[in-house]
């Protein structure tokens, strides 16, 4: 059940109270923006450019805020697969326009997938799932006439899974006639929608000042309806502290990323409200069985005490109280398919007996790396408590992101603390991380684990290429299974993303993926 | 008489350029070293972690890592020449934009404040040094022990919760209102300036409201340095000679005070004034993360976060260039202010 | 006794006095601390302070008092290191420079305006990135930024007795080189250092704060208090004690080496 | 030959108050100086400099001064307030300083110095005042004004500072000058050329002079009476000419002791002090 729903309950129960300050029809989100890289769709897959997008620009088929789980004709009115099982012939909706006025048509959707393809930056490897690249993209998406599009692939890849990864921002469609106006040096127009937009979004991009704010107005001919809002300003404010205080004084009308504790102090306060939400991503210890140094990191027994080692309702139920749910399977709660069975718990005594019957003897130490922000080291630093009970001594390295990550890609981590958010809204995105091993390089999770699993990958591979979505559930529920029970991973705990928001802010939704955040219902 | 002199001028100003240029550049060659050696990958946070290998060696490619770590640095210089910063990996815009807009929001705040941390701390200074040991010295000297030793983001936090948060007597994070931060022009960049330029009616007010307390928060922590030098370089004048001779002219405890010690004292006090501006000008990175300021201190850090080399580069080069300028107008003030040194 | 006599005194001992307590605390850190400062309590977190937790406990549910009391070690030898590495590459540069005079000077000085220059965080971040985080790196990481400050200070007394007689009546009796700076000029520079230093070390203890509170400082779990301070900082308005006994000890501290400072100055010249 | 009596002191003292106690470095001076050319004679560190800076209240703490009678033209200074000891020094008592190198504020200009004096005591338009200050330099013989005016300090030689000193402390017609061994830096030729100039300009005004200074021989030549002053207490009064023929084993010795063609070369003749050690330490 989506998020729109219970937003809509809790806004409707409270009366219309609290000061509506700031600007009439304007809506400010106070977050961090320090991530955007770029707002280019084609290139930017931070946290923060993800989550504006879709107010931006439109896909041929984007997941329905309103059913996830299932898909929404977007840009494109309808769609029918070939009967070779290897093609989509989509036809583009009737009238539908860019920001700028120019009409959407299918030379915009095939300028704009090869385009994203050929630019090969950062979410370029999603499209790179159906076999496509630089040199092959253009003999596969083809223009059939004024109203049709052709697309195929090579990909032993089933329809279903192609929408899915279509449905992702990097297939975002942009206005080609715009951007090849702005290109520079042959740049397809990524130099100029760093900061600008060109899309068919319920929002325009009116100003960006990097580190500083985005400010998005509307866009009244957007495909699907335009917003209720007249602006959305997301404002750069990097401590949480101040987040809090800004929505506290009504300056903010919504905040994200505050902290627990921030949370619990204002969820008293009668003016505002806690909007929740689960999200996708998932928190997980992984050790790195590849790493010689230290050859307890291969034992599966050491793999197992840790399942019993972790204080889940510890840190869900106290620590980071209200934005964690203990989870135990690589499939977020929320996906089709997800396993919700939670096996394990704090269990010291039980992780001595396996400590022991795998012949580990205590003492051992285990250097284990985490990004040096909240709450990573909180977490960190309740698993280094309950190990040190077993006498798993758990010496922390905090690291700055990229670094962090730097390790884990030259496999000379120890053990580490990640989380992993799914690139685009289909449960193999998450399997090929967790449950994929090609043995060639393709740095995958479990590849950096070092865990060799030909047969679990074998099984993974034919999940996606399975026609049948029911029986593609059930293979999932098999692949968590097994990673579940004895992996060098310990699945722990899925976020669940709390935001404050002012009495007066109605009609907010949000999905379980980055992307999915929809401001165009929303009304103050 | 003249031409006598130019030789000697035109050597002197030799001689500062040539020095300008060997700080500079050294700076640059020990900051793009120190960069190097950061632990983070600028591509991988260019690309991020899911990236396919392809995207991250193009990344790499793009971002001219792949050579050797002098070839980069002598393109870097001799872009920097021609005044082409290059561009910011994290933001994707041209570094001189980028500091172009973040320059003057730090100058701005480290102007103000240094104003206000100057006259104050030199009046605390004047207080504590005509009595020592007197009450006033006393409470002064704990007034600025504690400036300088309370954590300053934890005083940017506290007094925000309590001027904005709570008694709504000041403005909050940022530098305008949402109602004006997008509508007035930013020309010079200098919020003050730009609210009073705009017109509109608000505008200015707002932005006062929304300045008043970095800069004090700023002052607060400035001020005890200043007032402690200043009142060690007053009572060491105090001691001279000169100073029981204005006194047998009769001249009053004031006159002496302000007449004849503080302009022996003005050039060290001149000194550490200069010291603490650049400081500021540095910016004030953890005033600027609580006060949510797009300042240069931020830029600087999120920079180093995201090995984000050209753009630690033009912030260092910029900071500088501020230093080498800040010197040497104090060393000029200081031999304007004290024959002697002449 | 003149008052400001009697002021210089009760400085000295104010200061040595509050500064002998939190050596003593760091030393008998086991026996005075109620609670092992690393033992969690997630069922006690953020509680406010109560009979047994005398300052209440953090976000981990960890008593504060004995993280303050266990936190007078790193931080004093923090601000030991530091002082260990400034003051001497600071004098060693200064004095050289001073004495020396001529491209000798003007080198050392070009560091020493390159180095000044250079903002801390540069340098601290790629530091601690190539070292990793931990007591010891940030100290080395704070110092290197920190001499430059020194070697001015040093290199203007120098420069002021390089033309005394003292200095050529101890060269006349065969006092050169390494013994005459040693001897002789390393001397007079001290009692303004001193001052400088006390100065100093509150900003040292408050610049790992700062690298603490961008997620740069000592690593967890090591009770540091610059690290409480920008841990009790995210809850600073509902659960203010998290931040303020750090942040107050921190003050005592800073007051103590400021008050040692000042008396030691004060006994030191007669000037009033 | 004393018409009236400028300055009258009974019992005056000095004492340092020190951690370990107090110690009299000045003990029960009594004398009087008229509109006449008294010398304070003795060796440095017998108190002599800090009596001068005491009839001036520039002592401060950790020094206190006392006296039975402190009294200045009949006013008795004693309890004077700060304000009222303000408007005494430059207009009713002057000080002349012993080096002009430290005395003269360094970063002032000389004539913004001299003119302060007139500002501090009088009302007068800025023309008057540079009139009088000219008109002072002049008398005080630094030849050409206008350019010593805008001088710094250091720009002068050691015998125009003193002439300036001497200029701008007689600016405002002071009746007592204190002169705290104003030639000791001079080389000798500079010394009586200053002491004439003072002597002539204290005559012509017919003001009182208090001469401090250990050099007997030139205090015999210039003034007409002389105190001699030894360990803080005052051993010896009596009129110049008859210093010569003095008793006081004290001051016999030190007149002894003046260098000339005679005594050069010799051994100087050694003051028998025991006695007055004992002395000392019984009291």
């Amino acid at each position: 059940m989506g998020c729109r729903l219970a937003g809509l309950l809790t806004g409707l129960v409270w009366s219309v109270a609290g000061v509506a300050a700031g600007v009439p029809g304007t809506l400010v989100v106070a977050q961090a923006l320090d991530d955007i890289v770029s707002l280019d769709p084609a290139e930017g897959f931070e946290l923060s450019s993800e989550s504006a997008f879709t107010s931006l620009y439109q896909r041929l088929v984007q997941s329905d805020p309103d059913r996830p789980g299932s898909l929404r004709a977007t840009l494109a009115s309808d769609w029918q697969a070939g009967n070779d099982g290897h093609s989509l012939l989509f036809t583009v909706r009737d009238g539908a326009t860019f920001a700028g006025g120019h009409p959407v048509r299918p030379e915009d959707v095939v300028f704009s997938l090869n385009r994203a393809v050929r630019l090969n930056r950062s979410p370029a490897f999603i499209l790179n799932e159906l076999g496509w690249n630089a040199e092959n993209v253009a003999g596969f998406i083809n223009r059939v006439d004024d109203r049709h599009v052709r697309v195929r692939w090579p990909a032993q890849v089933g329809p279903a899974f192609v929408l899915n990864v279509l449905s992702a921002t990097v297939a975002s469609i942009v206005d080609q006639l715009e951007v090849e106006h702005h290109q520079a040096s042959g740049d397809a127009g990524n130099g100029w929608l760093h900061s600008h937009s060109e899309g068919s979004g319920p929002f325009r991009i009116r100003r960006y000042i990097p580190h500083e704010a985005l400010v998005m107005d509307a866009n009244p001919a957007a495909p699907l309806g335009a917003p209720l809002l007249k602006t959305v300003i997301l404002r750069n404010v990097a401590d949480a502290a101040s987040r809090r205080l800004l929505v506290e004084v009504g300056d903010a009308d919504i905040a994200r990323d505050l902290g627990p504790d921030q949370i619990a102090a204002l969820r008293g306060k009668p003016e505002l409200y806690v909007f929740e939400c689960p999200s996708a991503t998932v928190h997980y210890l992984l050790f790195n069985a590849s790493n010689v140094a230290n050859p307890v990191l291969k034992n599966p027994g050491l793999w197992e005490a840790a399942r019993w080692l972790i204080d889940y309702d510890g840190i869900a139920g106290q620590l980071l109280k209200g934005q964690y749910l203990v989870h135990q399977a690589f499939l977020a709660h929320g996906f089709a398919g997800a396993l919700d069975t939670t096996p394990f718990h704090l269990d010291v005594a039980k992780a001595k007996a396996v400590l022991a019957k795998a012949g580990i003897a205590p003492g051992v130490t285990i250097k284990l790396d985490v990004f040096n922000q909240p709450p990573f080291n909180e977490i960190a630093q309740s698993l280094q408590s309950t190990f040190a009970q077993a006498g798993i001594r758990l010496q922390i390295l905090p690291g700055v992101a990229s670094e962090v990550y730097g390790k884990t890609r030259t496999r000379t981590e120890e053990a580490v603390w990640l989380y992993w958010v799914p690139d685009y809204n289909d449960a193999h995105s998450t399997a090929g991380a967790f449950a994929l091993n090609r043995e060639d390089g393709t740095q995958s999770i479990a590849w950096r684990a070092g865990w060799h699993i030909p047969a679990l990958s074998a099984l993974t591979v034919a999940a996606v290429e399975e026609q049948d979505p029911a029986a593609r559930i059930r293979d999932y529920e098999v692949i968590q299974t097994a990673v579940q029970r004895d992996s060098p991973f310990v699945i722990a705990l899925q976020e669940r993303a709390e935001l404050v928001m002012r009495r007066n802010v109605r009609g907010y939704r949000q999905g379980l993926t980055a992307e999915m955040v929809y401001y165009d219902r929303v009304t103050r | 008489m003249v031409a006598g002199h130019a030789p000697r001028l035109l050597l002197r100003i030799g001689g500062a350029l040539f020095t300008l240029v060997v700080t500079l550049s050294a700076l640059l060659l020990a900051t793009f070293a120190l960069s190097a050696l950061s632990p983070v990958d600028p591509a991988l946070r260019l690309v991020g972690d899911h990236a396919s290998t392809a995207s991250y060696e193009q990344a790499r490619r793009d971002l001219g890592l792949g050579r050797p770590w002098i070839v980069q640095f002598e393109r870097y210089v001799s872009h920097a020449v021609r005044g082409d910063l290059g561009i910011s990996s994290s933001t994707g815009q041209p570094v001189r934009e980028d500091l172009k807009t973040v320059f003057p929001a730090t100058l701005e705040l480290a102007t103000l404040a240094m104003g206000v941390s100057a006259v104050v701390g030199v009046a605390f200074g004047l207080l504590g040094a005509r009595r020592p040991g007197g009450l006033a010295d006393a409470v002064i000297r704990i007034l600025s022990l504690a400036g300088n030793s309370i954590p300053i983001f934890w005083l940017g936090l506290l007094s925000l919760y309590l001027f904005y948060a709570h008694l709504h007597w000041t403005g909050g994070p940022g530098r305008l209102d949402d109602a004006y931060e997008f509508t007035i022009d930013r020309g010079t960049g200098l919020v003050l300036i730009d609210a009073w330029r705009s017109g509109e009616p608000g505008a200015f007010a707002n932005a006062i409201a929304h300045l008043i307390l970095p800069v004090l928060v700023l002052a607060a922590n400035g001020l005890g340095n200043i007032a402690r030098m200043t009142r060690t370089a007053l009572l060491n004048e105090s001691a001279r000679e000169y100073v029981t001779l204005a006194r047998a002219k009769g001249a009053g405890e004031a006159r002496v005070l302000l007449g004849h010690i503080l302009p022996n004292a003005a050039g060290t006090i001149l000194t550490v004034l200069s010291l603490s501006y650049a400081r500021l000008l540095e910016g004030a990175v953890l005033t600027e993360t609580v006060f949510a300021w797009p300042g240069l201190g931020r830029y600087l850090t999120t920079a180093l976060f995201a090995a984000d080399i050209p753009a630690i580069l033009g912030s260092t080069l910029l900071i500088g260039v501020c230093f080498v300028i800040l010197n040497r107008c104090t060393d000029l003030l200081v031999r304007a202010v004290d024959p002697r040194t002449l | 006794m003149s008052r400001a006599r009697l002021i210089a005194s009760t400085d000295l001992l104010l200061g040595a006095g509050l500064l002998g307590l939190a050596l003593c605390a760091a030393v008998a850190a086991p026996w005075l601390a109620p609670f092992d400062p690393l033992i969690q309590d997630m069922g006690q977190r953020l509680s406010p302070p109560t009979s047994t937790h005398l300052l209440g406990t953090d976000g981990l549910g960890r008593d504060i008092l004995s993280r303050l009391i266990y936190g007078t070690r790193p931080t004093l030898g923090l601000v030991a290191l530091v002082m260990i590495l400034t003051v001497p590459i600071g004098l060693t540069i200064g004095i050289l420079a001073g004495y020396c005079g001529g491209w000798i000077e003007r080198v050392f000085m070009g560091i020493t305006d390159v180095v000044m220059a250079f903002p801390t965080l540069v340098l601290a971040l790629a530091f601690v990135g190539v070292m990793g985080p931990g007591l010891v790196n940030s100290a080395v990481a704070l110092a290197l930024t920190g001499w430059p400050a020194y070697a001015r200070l040093a290199r203007t007394e120098t420069l002021q007795m390089r033309r005394s007689d003292y200095l050529a009546a101890a060269e006349m009796q065969g006092i050169v080189g390494v013994r005459l700076l040693w001897g002789q000029v390393m001397p007079a520079c001290v009692p303004s250092m001193r001052i400088r230093l006390a100065l100093d070390l509150a900003a040292i203890i408050l610049a790992a704060a700062g690298l603490s509170f961008l997620g740069l400082g000592i690593g967890p779990p090591t009770a540091e208090w610059g690290a409480m301070v920008a841990d009790g900082s995210k809850v600073i308005f509902d659960q203010w004690w998290v931040a303020a006994s750090p942040g107050a000890a921190i003050l005592v501290l800073s007051l103590a080496f400021n008050l040692l400072a000042d008396g030691l100055r004060d006994a030191g010249n007669r000037s009033p | 030959m004393t018409q009236r009596t400028l300055l009258s002191v009974r019992n005056l003292s000095i004492r340092l108050s020190r951690p370990a106690g107090e110690r009299v470095i000045v003990d029960r001076l009594s004398f009087a100086v008229g509109a006449e050319r008294v010398a304070l004679v003795g060796e440095s560190g017998s108190g002599k400099s800090l009596t001068a800076r005491g009839l001036l209240g520039l002592l401060r703490s950790p020094l206190s001064v006392s006296a039975e009678r402190l009294e200045f033209e009949g006013r008795d200074l004693r309890a004077a307030t700060p304000s009222q000891w303000a408007a005494l020094r430059g207009s009713g008592i002057a000080l002349i300083l012993q080096d002009p190198r430290h005395a003269l504020n360094p970063v002032l200009r000389i004539g913004r110095q001299i003119d302060e004096v007139l500002r501090i005591h009088q009302r007068l338009s800025s023309g008057e005042r540079r009139d009088r200050t000219a008109e002072m330099m002049l008398a005080v013989g630094l030849r050409d004004p206008l350019r010593i005016a805008r001088a710094f300090p250091h720009e002068l030689s050691g015998g125009m500072g003193q002439r300036v000193m001497l200029a701008m402390m007689l600016v405002n017609g002071p009746r007592l000058l204190v002169a705290d061994e104003p030639t000791s830096s001079l080389d000798a030729a500079l010394r009586d050329q200053v002491l004439d100039l003072m002597v002539s300009l204290v005559e012509q005004r017919r003001m009182g002079l208090l001469l401090i200074s250990h050099d007997l021989q030139q205090v015999a030549q210039y003034c007409e009476r002389v105190l001699v002053m030894y360990r803080g207490r005052l051993v010896d009064e009596r009129r110049a000419v008859d210093l010569a023929a003095s008793d006081h084993p004290y001051t016999k010795t030190l007149w002894s002791c003046r260098p000339s063609g005679r005594t050069y070369g010799t051994q100087l003749p050694v003051l028998v002090r025991e006695a007055d050690e004992r002395a000392e330490t019984l009291s």
